[in-house]
């Protein structure tokens, strides 16, 4: 049992001590040729399959009652919707010019973009907020019908996206390198896109 | 073996198979009463054995988990444990609060959660034991290497440990009581459990296949985070009917569904990785585990779990012999299967030996997952009649267990077949051939 | 559907303009803005439409009125993907991915729509 | 390019993630919590009696056969609807008295039946028993079972 010299050196697990740095940037495979860190896009991936899920569930509980849902869908206030879409497709063009600062080397101007993203996130939030003060104050809440549940858990969902890009954005504002800011990015459109999907499922179409 | 402290390992795998072999003897037991009801009723009801059945099974792979631990966590950090004597006491202090608890049943001194009966004493005997075997790895991590690997291990075990002090929580109201017991029953099953899976298949796959650590480790970020992006909000499926909101369904229908995806991607990890390394080790029963859990815990997590998962259609299957047809499969695929293959893998070297009893280990593998894979199918099937005749046409509960009594004879014929199988297994690892220990030199090719 | 040949029209114009106008640092910010001007305006347009049309008496969209709404979102999306997440062409298979996501929710959608139109005949 | 895409960064978005996930997990499971003592359960009903009856359901490991809102073992039949099976909604104190002579009446012996145990439980166990499967199946389970099989 006692380990011996020999032992110790032919056990050595290969890789750790001078691994290639190529095959290295390699082992993200194909995720390598998305923008920002491949492991956010993991996430990001997830996170659209869910929301995607999501929104063709909503559309086949749609057809057990249509009736239902055309009459629940009348209490969404759609420029409300209109307007936060608006939010975020501004948001996202900040978030570009983020990367094309940062690719500049201007530290300081991408965090002023980041910034000016940041603040739309919070804008978006507030106005998020608004509707559903009006829906609990004419009693509409979570259980009250398929529609209104389904529409709190995916608008609630992507709200709390909107909660974590704002965090995700600050963090890499922080440390502001290229991978981190087009990480950060990434998933900030990815809430933008996703918003750019509910809004016409859910409000707009009847 | 590189570092002595590994060693004690050993009591760990021996302490885990002595449990396992009675696991499935108190499983071939249940299935007897299946067919045979009035064997044992006065002396040892159902419900004793079953408790025995499935508290053994969580006991022996915890104890895998940790015996994994101690062999790996010294390579990993490439230094010896903090302090082996304490493993080791640990150990003992693990079996001991194990026997009791099996005495305890028998005598009828438990507690009623389904896989919390341990008695009070015991539980807290467990938050010692896990007290002791946190600040033991955790100290050897800080003091040595930190690899993905380790890290992804160690954060797994840590929350096994915390979710572990819900089962202390035991509220009057049976909902919230139901509702929380799953944080101890699904976070571990398919959250930190999958962690610990995943993180230990990365190292006998770094070991075993020579692909560089970078690689391997990526994939294990990878795989750890789809089993908690999706595992974490899955638990929603089992808040379908126990009197909690009804958006749990739609919850449970969208994230459980997709926990079928990181077990896929174990799957493909371990088959690329073998591919990719094109390294032939010479522990061949090892590497046969290690596929073979993956793609197991593929279909008996993934495949079977998505079978029943979607809440139309658990309304009709919910606790019926469909559930029990998942859990077996399930547990034997990921975690059994598991452990078995990190036992293979560390065995030989423990012992200072060459690979020793193949064959014989891989015939085990054979004709254990094939009889698990049959007993799957029976119960499956015995499953699939119960929710037509009980749920669907509301037939009396009793009589539908006749109309499917001849599924419960194949499952026990199964279960002896796993017997058979596991006893081949255990004997393969533990009885080493006689013959001369490896000397310096004269050992395994490199790794 | 005048206005949609229009704007897929105008999505191609976009395209080649972006590898004309690439300066160096990904996405040139005239495309960027084009981009920003183009799902702006569809959806304030959209918005308008909706406002001028809307009776808020709950009646079911026809399929025509729902695939329009549909594909101005699909498209919004698309644009997001292609320019501010910079799938450019190393991303080719990934493109392909995206691409087959945002059918299969347009896909998706509407077929429940044009069930709900059918059923309720 | 391997400087770029770090572990140490993928290790933060894992953990970035879990907590996500994890904080919605638990923020649901808290409105649940609400709902359940609110909405779908009797909270109000909970009687000592109900209580008591619910560790005598624990001490006897009844869970090891029987399920109960379709947990638990599956050798017996499902208990969380047993009360309106035997007719306790109509009838409560029938029901009451035919779930406490089938207790007495236990073990059958009949051969080739499954056997359930003689518990030897008093009578104030047996009527906190009953208490508990009442109140038990008065839980809100968004209609399951699909039938009084159970």
């Amino acid at each position: 049992m006692e380990p011996d010299q020999d032992t110790i050196a032919q056990h050595d697990d290969s890789g750790l001590m001078d691994h290639d740095p190529q095959s290295a940037s390699d082992a993200w495979g194909g995720l390598e040729a998305l923008p920002g860190h491949p492991l956010m896009w993991v996430l990001i991936l997830s996170e659209l399959v869910v929301f995607g899920a999501f929104l063709l569930t909503f559309s086949a509980a749609r057809i057990g009652d249509p009736a239902g849902f055309a009459n629940d869908q009348l209490h969404l206030d759609r420029v409300m919707g209109g307007i936060n879409t608006l939010v975020l497709l501004t948001s996202g063009l900040f978030a570009v010019f983020a990367v094309r600062a940062i690719k500049k080397d201007a530290v300081l101007q991408c965090r002023v973009w980041l910034a000016g993203t940041a603040v739309l996130g919070i804008v978006f939030l507030i106005v998020k907020l608004i509707e559903y003060g009006t829906k609990i104050d004419a009693g509409i809440g979570l259980e009250t019908s398929t529609f209104f549940t389904l529409y709190y858990l995916i608008t609630g969902f992507h709200a709390l996206h909107v909660v974590m890009g704002l965090g995700v954005l600050g963090v890499v504002a922080i440390w502001p390198n290229l991978t981190n800011i087009e990480t950060g990015t990434a998933f900030w459109h990815m809430i933008d896109m996703v918003w750019v999907l509910v809004f016409p499922v859910i409000y707009l179409l009847r | 073996m590189k570092y002595q402290s590994q060693k004690v390992a050993l009591y760990y795998i021996y302490g885990a198979l002595t449990l396992f072999a009675a696991q499935i003897l108190f499983g071939v037991v249940a299935g007897t009463v299946y067919v045979f009801p009035n064997v044992l009723s006065e002396l040892l009801p159902f419900n004793v054995i079953r408790m025995i059945h499935t508290n053994a099974l969580i006991v022996w792979l915890l104890m895998g988990y940790f015996g994994a631990a101690y062999y790996l966590l010294p390579e990993e950090c490439e230094t010896e444990l903090h302090s082996p004597k304490m493993a080791i006491i640990q150990f003992w202090l693990f079996m001991a609060a194990t026997a009791a608890a099996v005495v305890g049943y028998i005598l009828g001194y438990h507690e009623g959660r389904e896989f919390l009966e341990q008695p009070l004493p015991i539980k807290v005997g467990i938050v010692v034991v896990a007290l002791m075997f946190l600040y033991n790895t955790t100290l050897t991590l800080l003091k040595g290497r930190k690899t993905a690997v380790s890290n992804v291990l160690m954060v797994a075990l840590w929350f096994v440990a915390l979710l572990f002090l819900f089962a202390f929580y035991n509220p009057s109201n049976l909902a919230v009581d139901k509702m929380y017991w799953w944080y101890v029953v699904h976070l571990w099953v398919e959250g930190v459990w999958e962690l610990i899976m995943a993180s230990i298949l990365a190292f006998l796959m770094i070991k075993m296949t020579g692909v560089d650590r970078e690689v391997v480790e990526k994939w294990l970020y990878v795989m750890v985070s789809l089993s908690l992006f999706t595992g974490i909000l899955g638990t929603g499926h089992h808040y379908y009917w126990i009197g909690t909101p009804g958006y749990w369904q739609w919850i449970g229908n969208v994230f459980s569904t997709l926990e079928v995806v990181p077990f896929f991607a174990m799957v493909v990890f371990c088959f690329y990785m073998v591919w990719k390394g094109g390294r032939d080790h010479p522990n061949k029963a090892a590497l046969l585990w290690s596929l073979g859990c993956s793609v197991m815990a593929f279909f008996g997590a993934g495949v079977w779990g998505f079978m029943h998962t979607l809440s139309s259609i658990n309304y009709y299957t919910h606790g019926t012999q469909i559930t029990a047809a998942h859990g077996h499969l399930a547990f034997y695929g990921a975690y059994v299967m598991l452990n078995l293959a990190i036992f293979t893998y560390a065995l030989p070297y423990l012992r200072g030996r060459e690979p020793y009893n193949q064959q014989l280990n891989m015939w085990g593998f054979w004709i254990t997952t094939s009889a698990m894979a049959f007993m799957t199918f029976t119960l499956t099937f015995a499953g699939v009649v119960q929710t037509h005749l009980q749920r669907v046409l509301g037939m009396n509960y009793m009589e539908v267990q006749d109309q499917v009594a001849l599924f419960y004879w194949m499952r026990l014929g199964a279960g002896v077949v796993v017997l058979i199988g596991v006893t081949m297994i255990i004997w393969s690892l533990v009885v080493a051939p006689r013959g001369p220990r490896v000397t310096a030199g004269a050992r395994l090719p490199a790794e | 559907m005048d206005r949609h040949l229009t704007v897929a029209a105008e999505s191609d114009d976009i395209s080649a303009s972006s590898t004309t106008l690439n300066d160096g640092h990904g996405l040139s910010s005239r495309t960027a803005i084009f981009v920003w001007l183009l799902a702006s305006g569809t959806t304030v347009m959209s918005m308008v439409l909706a406002l001028i049309g809307d009776d808020r008496t709950g009646a079911m969209l026809g399929i025509l009125p729902a695939m329009t709404i549909m594909m101005v979102g699909s498209l919004k999306a698309w644009l997001i993907l292609r320019y501010y997440l910079g799938l450019g062409p190393s991303a080719d298979g990934w493109r392909g991915l995206f691409i087959a996501f945002l059918i299969v929710i347009f896909a998706g959608v509407l077929a429940a729509q044009a069930a709900m139109i059918l059923m309720n005949r | 390019m391997s400087e770029r895409l770090t572990k140490s960064a993928a290790r933060n978005i894992f953990y970035g993630g879990t907590i996500f996930f994890l904080v919605i997990f638990i923020g649901l499971t808290l409105h649940s919590h609400n709902y359940i003592v609110n909405e779908s359960s009797n909270q109000d009903q909970l009687t000592p009696s109900v209580v008591a009856g619910k560790h005598v359901w624990e001490r006897n490991s009844c869970i090891n056969c029987h399920t109960l809102l379709g947990e638990g073992a599956y050798f017996a039949p499902e208990l969380g609807n047993v009360w309106v099976r035997y007719g306790g909604q109509d009838d409560p104190e029938g029901a009451r008295d035919m779930l406490k002579a089938w207790m007495a009446a236990q073990p059958t012996g009949i051969e080739g039946r499954r056997q359930m145990p003689q518990f030897n439980l008093t009578d104030q166990e047996l009527d906190e028993l009953v208490d508990f499967l009442k109140w038990t199946s008065e839980i809100d389970t968004q209609n399951w079972p699909p039938n009084e099989a159970g």
